[in-house]
């Protein structure tokens, strides 16, 4: 019996996907500021997509749902990029800073 | 001996020779393209203003852009103190690559094409948008305020002139009904008059969708007169003020293979590929000739007219070509979902 | 500013253990057919570049019309004009951020020894950008025809391929 | 785009600003150049450049003369009336040792450059005046090249 | 691709590449201290990504992750940057927090991978899939306008929400200064 | 709306009006001269450095170092030195440097002098990487014309030159003839 | 146009960033360098910084003769050397009551205006090419050749005529001149028209001119700025017109104005400009009297009378002025210049600001700047 080629296995896409979300925690705890924090959300979106798309693949019947759920979830983080980033910009427009810990206004 | 070369054949045949084949092919060749469309602009420019041109390097100056090269090779190449070293070297690579890719989904002739793959419009699409990275972290990384305050000019016009270029894409998917470019061609079989160019009984404002995509294409290249990006009497050398060397030469390049990208793109959406104009004797030849006709115009315009203003750029993009494709694509949808299709 | 080893510098201290004759004549040939000219005027000689660059001139024909607004991409910088006290410091910064192999062309007599700007007691122009940094060809006149700047880029190629390709023109 | 109207023929000139309580003497025009010339005091050269701005004439350009055998230095103002033939040179003279005017920039803004200029080249100190760096001259420079007794 | 006999390996290799570019590029995003170094790390992440999931056989998919991310949601990054320039601080804590951090979100790896795994090979799929079409672009289409048709207008409708809101936002932030 | 629609179509027009003029020079003959291997003609009155003058008769030089032009000369780029020849009239020169460098070609020099003794040449195209070429001894220069063709030819006044400004010019004929005389 | 109020209110941040034009810069044209403070692209203060060429001609003036200061006026403003000539003639004409005879006078008026239109035709170009246009350039600089071709054939010279002399000119011209000019004349009038449909009524042009750069008469006036310029902004001030000189009066010609006195409008004063030079040199021609060009007695060691003495040119960039302060010697005592780059350059830190960096680049170009000319 010849080997499962790579690209047949979903366990590689799973790893993949579960380095790119912690990567992507991880990013999201250890960065100070806006912008990185938000690159980071952008690997947790990734994470997703991937593992949906794995998912989709290997195990349903429909190739098309998975496609349509990692475009609806691009969608989502084209529209969140563009209000994150009007905030970002006008946050440093006021404060002149998008680090994280001299916000305190915003949450006080 | 059939026996070996059908094998050979075969063998060529198969999936990655092919490619490996046609890119080394296709890299060549844009290379040569590339490095000798500055020879036709030089020439051209010369004749627009009436003298010769390079004349004394080769027979008609034809060994000026080896002469080009073999200096350009030769200089020193000064990274400057304060720059981001990674990117200010990647910059140039990452304008080149996406160029040189995108050309292997162009269907050159029957059958000549890298890679024929079903989404080759979308990937062309998809790869030229990276061209406007590559500008910016070029500039970006020079941290010179001129190629910084060009970098930002690059970004909001290259973003504004997607967006109708898209829409004529989705307007020609419409039309077409696909996104292969080989069958897109395929589908301009026959006289001149079945180019997409001509086709106003699908949408009769055909000859405006290919002006839109053609302006569009030239701010997209950052052509003359949409040159913002290296205005020089504004910018000096723009985003690559800094670049010295092959690394200026590099991105002089790409700047003349996104031409011949964008060229080569409008002669298979509206120009009917290789199709010959009389239904006879299609091939290369055909492509060859419609391609470097667009090409020589884009030199033309380039000697011909001022360079816009930057919000005359956005102006006409937000005001103008943006409304028009989109009516354009309303008017085909309409048009086919009437009388072409059931 | 990094300072790697100049390629010329290089290959002339590698010459006596390495042939690298045919190299270098193919270099020499690729450079003096290409010496992109920086944009770069300073007086009544500019407007004499300028015509020597359009189309009654044409410096194209020798493949030197680029002429490149950013010193980085320059190989010859063509100094035209008087150069002043106050204008030094930048001709001498232009001329260091120009990469290596890099020429210069003092055109006019005002580039090579301050020309007639010069007398007793001046306090403004330098005589002679030849005190600023090397000059590889002088081009003298107030303000040389444009044939003499072709006529000195002609010099330079000389200069740097060893022959001259083309015939001497004698005035008269 | 339209043709202008041929100004109208230069009017009885000595009297054209007789009006104004500035001691102008008629010149010859064929002779000198200008019409119109006064002397006056360093401290007056403001208000007489006023009344000249109210007449409507322009700023032709401010300059200095060393005159160094009397000790003196003098600042020459020239205006030229933009509609008719009238050019007027207002003169004042200070102490060579200690050259003082006050600016007229408030007045013609213009004045500003051409003050920095003839301080550059005379060093008259031109009071009131908020850049008077070295215009010409590089920017560190100290000498002052129009004066007689300069030597480089 | 059978008749090539390194095929295989080749596809392999390039596979491996894809996932390897994926999880390096995630990790310069993560980790450089230049936000500028970050968003590269983003877009050769989505390239990866993207040629995952051209091994995923939706090579429409592929291509989009490209326009999208790095055509678009990159750029408008970097221009944030540019507009901004905010460069991460320099970090002050400790190596020993570091580590901490780095065990930590190497359990969480192993623990999030394991219930992937877990769902992906012991719960009761249907084995072997029944394709019901073929993921062509096409039946892209066709789903999207008929299925999903109110995802579709619903996510239309955010993206343009989100347009008004980013220029509102932009505007005002720029008025007040 | 028409305005606009009235604006893109003018604005179009004009576009293309001005790629029909570009297209038209394009096929127009080229206007170059090209120069290393044909040149242009000097005009008789070009001024290039001065050179001296020799007397068609004597084949010596016309100059007698009055040094006339030394003086006129506002950037002291001339350098005449002259002496009396055993049995000479006059003192005749023996040496002429020009400073070619220094030289604002204004012909100060040409205008001074009184006897026609020097004139300028028609080099136009002068280009050295030696600086040195053009600190120019034209005594010299005129000795070694002297030995290659020992006598001028034909009397020739490089530009018929015009009054200087001291004399009072003749009465002129309104247009005159350009003097006929080879370069 | 677009353009910004600059001035922030107090305590907002300071987001402005500074960017050195020049000295050495495509848009100056030289060595002018602008220090300009930037909000994003827009210009909050445009400060021109001189000097760069300063070459000591006011000195030079002090140390030569009369004759021998005659060169140097040719290297004020290289590409309008004739007017400028003239300027200086002129005043030591009138300080030393000399009476040049009117062949003179009309070849004088002749080669004036062609060097107004070849300077015109330079500028045309120069500010095409900071327009991004390169073309227009290499047209305008073809036919600035054959303006060349007859100015070098009467005066030697391409550029630094050194052509007017103390009482007249250097020498007379020749029949090969007035053919040629009138040749000249019938060529250059269609080039004219080639020049508007190329570029004058170029919709891109328009769009970058029209109502660019305003500025006022009331500007104008208070910086002194002449030429061109203040005929753009609509008020006919022409020393050709004003204080007429020369053979000027016996000519029929228009000063052309225009209201707007925007880009643009600089623009079209220059091209009608040359129409109307055109007509000049036209007059001039038909009515070239004969007789000398030297005036009699023109004393070989000039000495003016002591006292001061003015005159004042049209010159391509506006008024150019010379004052010659005389103490009877052989040697001026104080050569003032009065030069029109300089006023029409001082009010470009008031009227670029809050505009557009490719907007005020394009107003710097509409100038028209020779920086020796500001330098000196």
């Amino acid at each position: 019996m010849t080997p499962v080629p790579l690209p047949e296995r979903p366990d590689l896409y799973f790893i993949v996907a579960a380095l790119l979300l912690v990567i992507g925690i991880f990013g999201l705890l250890r960065r100070r500021t806006l912008i990185g924090m938000l690159i980071s959300g952008e690997l947790i979106f990734s994470a997703a997509s991937l593992n949906l798309m794995t998912f989709n693949y290997f195990k349903a019947p429909d190739p098309t749902v998975g496609q349509i759920f990692v475009l609806f979830i691009m969608g989502l983080a084209a529209a969140e990029i563009a209000i994150a980033l009007s905030i970002i910009i006008a946050v440093y427009r006021n404060y002149r800073s998008v680090k994280t810990k001299e916000l305190s206004e915003l949450s006080g | 001996m059939t026996e070996a070369i059908t094998n050979l054949v075969k063998l060529l045949a198969t999936e990655p020779y092919r490619l490996l084949v046609f890119l080394v092919g296709m890299m060549a060749f844009v290379g040569l393209n590339a490095a000798y469309l500055v020879w036709v602009e030089r020439k051209g420019a010369a004749r627009f203003q009436r003298r010769p041109g390079p004349t004394e390097v080769g027979y008609a100056g034809l060994l000026q852009p080896i002469a080009d090269a073999v200096k350009l090779m030769s200089k020193q190449l000064i990274v400057p103190a304060g720059v981001d070293r990674t990117l200010f070297r990647v910059a140039p690579l990452l304008m080149m690559s996406p160029a040189l890719m995108s050309l292997a989904v162009i269907p050159w002739g029957e059958n000549l094409a890298a890679r024929n793959i079903n989404v080759g419009l979308l990937m062309i699409f998809s790869f030229a948008s990276i061209n406007v990275m590559a500008i910016m972290l070029g500039g970006w990384a020079s941290r010179n305020k001129y190629a910084i305050i060009s970098a930002a000019r690059v970004v909001s016009q290259n973003v504004a002139y997607e967006i109708p270029m898209l829409l004529v894409a989705i307007t020609m998917i419409m039309v077409t009904g696909t996104m292969n470019l080989n069958e897109i061609v395929q589908q301009q079989a026959g006289a001149f008059w079945h180019w997409n160019l001509f086709r106003v009984w699908i949408n009769p404002l055909m000859p405006v969708t290919f002006l839109i995509f053609y302006t569009c294409m030239l701010a997209e290249t950052n052509r003359a007169p949409f040159d913002m990006a290296e205005a020089e009497s504004e910018l000096v050398a723009g985003a690559y003020t800094e670049y010295s060397g092959m690394g200026f030469g590099v991105f002089f390049m790409a700047e003349y293979a996104n031409i011949l990208l964008g060229c080569a793109l409008a002669t298979v959406l509206f120009l009917g590929g290789w199709q010959s104009p009389f239904g006879i004797l299609s091939g290369v030849i055909w492509f060859l000739l419609k391609m470097y006709f667009l090409v020589f115009s884009v030199v033309w315009i380039r000697w011909t007219f001022p360079r816009t203003q930057f919000y005359g750029l956005l102006n006409l993009s937000w005001k103008i070509l943006i409304p028009v494709s989109l009516l354009t694509l309303i008017l085909s949808s309409a048009m086919i979902k009437l009388f072409h299709h059931a | 500013m990094e300072a790697p080893p100049d390629n010329a510098q290089l290959l002339s201290d590698c010459s006596p253990y390495v042939k690298f004759a045919k190299l270098d004549e193919m270099l020499a040939l690729g450079r003096a057919n290409s010496l992109w000219p920086l944009t770069f005027g300073l007086a009544c000689c500019a407007i004499e570049m300028m015509a020597a660059g359009a189309s009654r001139f044409d410096l194209s024909r020798f493949g030197a019309e680029v002429f490149r607004p950013s010193p980085r991409q320059a190989d010859l910088m063509i100094v035209a004009g008087t150069i002043n006290k106050k204008m030094a410091t930048a001709v001498k910064t232009l001329y260091d951020q120009m990469p290596e192999p890099k020429w210069v062309i003092a055109m006019g007599n005002c580039a090579i020894s301050g020309g007639p700007f010069v007398f007793p007691g001046q306090y403004a122009v330098v005589e002679g950008v030849e005190k600023l940094f090397p000059v590889d060809v002088f081009i003298p006149g107030c303000p040389p025809r444009p044939e003499a700047l072709i006529e000195g880029l002609l010099k330079l190629e000389e200069k740097l391929t060893g022959k001259r390709r083309w015939p001497v023109v004698k005035s008269e | 785009m339209e043709p202008a109207p041929t100004p109208p023929p230069s009017p009885a000139l000595p009297n054209a600003l007789a009006h104004l309580p500035i001691p102008f003497q008629a010149v010859d025009y064929a002779a000198k150049g200008y019409h119109l010339d006064a002397t006056v005091n360093p401290d007056q050269v403001v208000d007489v450049v006023s009344l000249l701005d109210k007449e409507g004439l322009a700023l032709d350009t401010i300059t200095g003369v060393d005159w160094m055998a009397q000790g003196q230095m003098e600042v020459v103002y020239d205006f030229f009336h933009l509609s008719k033939a009238l050019r007027v040179v207002v003169r004042t003279r200070v102490p060579r040792d200690n050259p003082e005017v006050p600016t007229i920039q408030k007045v013609f803004p213009g004045a500003n450059w051409h003050e920095r200029e003839t301080h550059d080249f005379f060093g008259i100190r031109f009071l009131g005046h908020p850049n008077l760096t070295p215009f010409l001259l590089p920017e560190d420079a100290t000498f002052h090249p129009l004066r007689k007794d300069f030597v480089s | 691709m059978s008749t090539f006999p390194a095929s295989q390996m080749i596809v392999g290799g390039v596979f491996l590449m894809c996932a390897a570019t994926t999880v390096a590029g995630a990790l310069l995003a993560a980790l450089t201290a230049r936000i500028i170094r970050s968003v590269c790390g983003l877009a050769i992440s989505c390239i990866g990504l993207a040629g995952l999931y051209y091994f995923l056989h939706s090579p429409f998919l592929a291509l989009m992750e490209i326009l999208i991310y790095v055509g678009a949601v990159c750029v408008t990054i970097i221009f944030a940057v540019m507009l901004a320039e905010p460069d991460e601080p320099v970090r002050d804590d400790k190596l020993g927090s570091t580590l901490l951090w780095g065990s930590f979100a190497f359990v969480v790896c192993a623990a999030v991978f394991w219930g992937l795994w877990q769902l992906g090979t012991h719960q009761d799929w249907t084995v072997p899939v029944a394709r019901v079409s073929d993921g062509s672009i096409q039946a892209i289409g066709k789903s999207l306008l008929t299925t999903y048709s109110l995802a579709f207008e619903l996510i239309s409708l955010a993206l343009l929400v989100a347009i008004i809101g980013a220029l509102a936002l932009a505007r005002t932030g720029r008025d007040k200064v | 709306m028409k305005n606009s629609l009235k604006e893109i179509f003018t604005g179009f027009n004009s576009l293309v009006t001005g790629m029909r003029i570009t297209l038209g020079e394009f096929f127009k003959p080229i206007v170059t001269v090209q120069y290393p291997h044909e040149s242009l003609k000097m005009p008789k009155r070009f001024r290039g450095h001065i050179e001296l003058v020799r007397d068609p008769e004597t084949g010596k030089a016309i100059c007698f170092a009055c040094k006339l032009c030394e003086r006129a000369c506002p950037s002291d780029c001339i350098t005449v030195e002259g002496a009396k020849l055993d049995g000479a009239k006059k003192k005749s020169v023996t040496e002429y440097k020009l400073d070619f460098t220094k030289c604002s070609l204004c012909g100060s020099c040409v205008e001074a002098c009184r006897d026609n003794a020097i004139r300028y040449t028609h080099q136009y195209n002068l280009a050295s990487t030696n600086r040195e070429d053009f600190i120019m001894d034209l005594f010299k220069r005129m000795e070694d014309d002297a030995k290659a063709n020992p006598m001028p030819e034909t009397p020739k006044p490089e530009v018929a030159p015009q009054p200087p400004a001291n004399e009072a010019p003749k009465a002129e004929q309104p247009q005159p003839a350009a003097p006929a005389q080879p370069n | 146009m677009i353009t910004k109020e600059v001035i922030s209110p107090p305590g907002a941040p300071n987001e402005t960033f500074v960017i050195n034009l020049g000295p050495q810069h495509p848009a100056t044209h030289g060595v002018l360098r602008v220090k300009i403070v930037m909000d994003g692209e827009y210009v909050v203060r445009a400060e021109p910084i001189c000097g760069y060429i300063h070459r000591m001609q006011e000195k030079m003036g002090e140390n030569r003769t009369y004759a021998q200061f005659l060169p140097n006026t040719s290297r004020i403003d290289y590409l309008s050397a004739m007017t400028y000539t003239h300027g200086f003639v002129g005043a030591v004409e009138r300080a030393a009551k000399l009476q040049v005879p009117p062949r003179a006078e009309y070849i004088r008026v002749i080669t004036s205006e062609m060097n107004r239109i070849s300077s015109h035709l330079v500028w045309w170009g120069a500010f095409l090419l900071d327009l991004g246009g390169f073309t227009p350039l290499l047209y305008a600089f073809d036919d600035r050749e054959k303006i060349l071709d007859l100015l070098e054939a009467i005066t030697g010279s391409r550029l630094t005529y050194s052509y007017y002399r103390i009482g007249g000119l250097y020498n007379d011209v020749d029949d090969d001149f007035i053919k040629g000019t009138r040749e000249f004349i019938a060529q250059m009038r269609p080039r004219l028209k080639m020049y508007r449909s190329l570029v004058t009524d170029n919709i891109i042009l328009r769009k970058r001119l029209i109502e660019i750069g305003p500025i006022s008469k009331e500007m104008c006036r208070k910086y002194g700025a002449t030429g061109p310029v203040i005929r753009g902004s609509g008020i006919p001030y022409d020393v050709r017109k004003v204080e007429p000189y020369s053979a000027y009066p016996e000519f029929d010609f228009l000063v052309p104005t225009c209201e707007e006195g925007d880009s643009m409008a600089r623009y079209l004063v220059r091209m009608e400009e040359m129409v109307q030079s055109l007509r000049i040199i036209e007059q001039a021609l038909d009515k070239l009297p004969s007789g000398p060009v030297m005036a009699e007695k023109v004393p070989r060691v000039l000495k003016l009378p002591a006292g001061d003495y003015c005159y004042a040119v049209e010159a391509a960039r506006g008024r150019f002025a010379v004052r010659i302060v005389s103490d009877n010697k052989e040697i001026p005592y104080r050569v003032k210049l009065r030069t029109p780059s300089l006023s029409n350059l001082s009010l470009f830190e008031e009227a670029s600001a809050g505009m557009l960096l490719p907007d005020a680049l394009a107003l710097m170009g509409s100038l028209d700047l020779v920086i020796p000319d500001i330098d000196r």
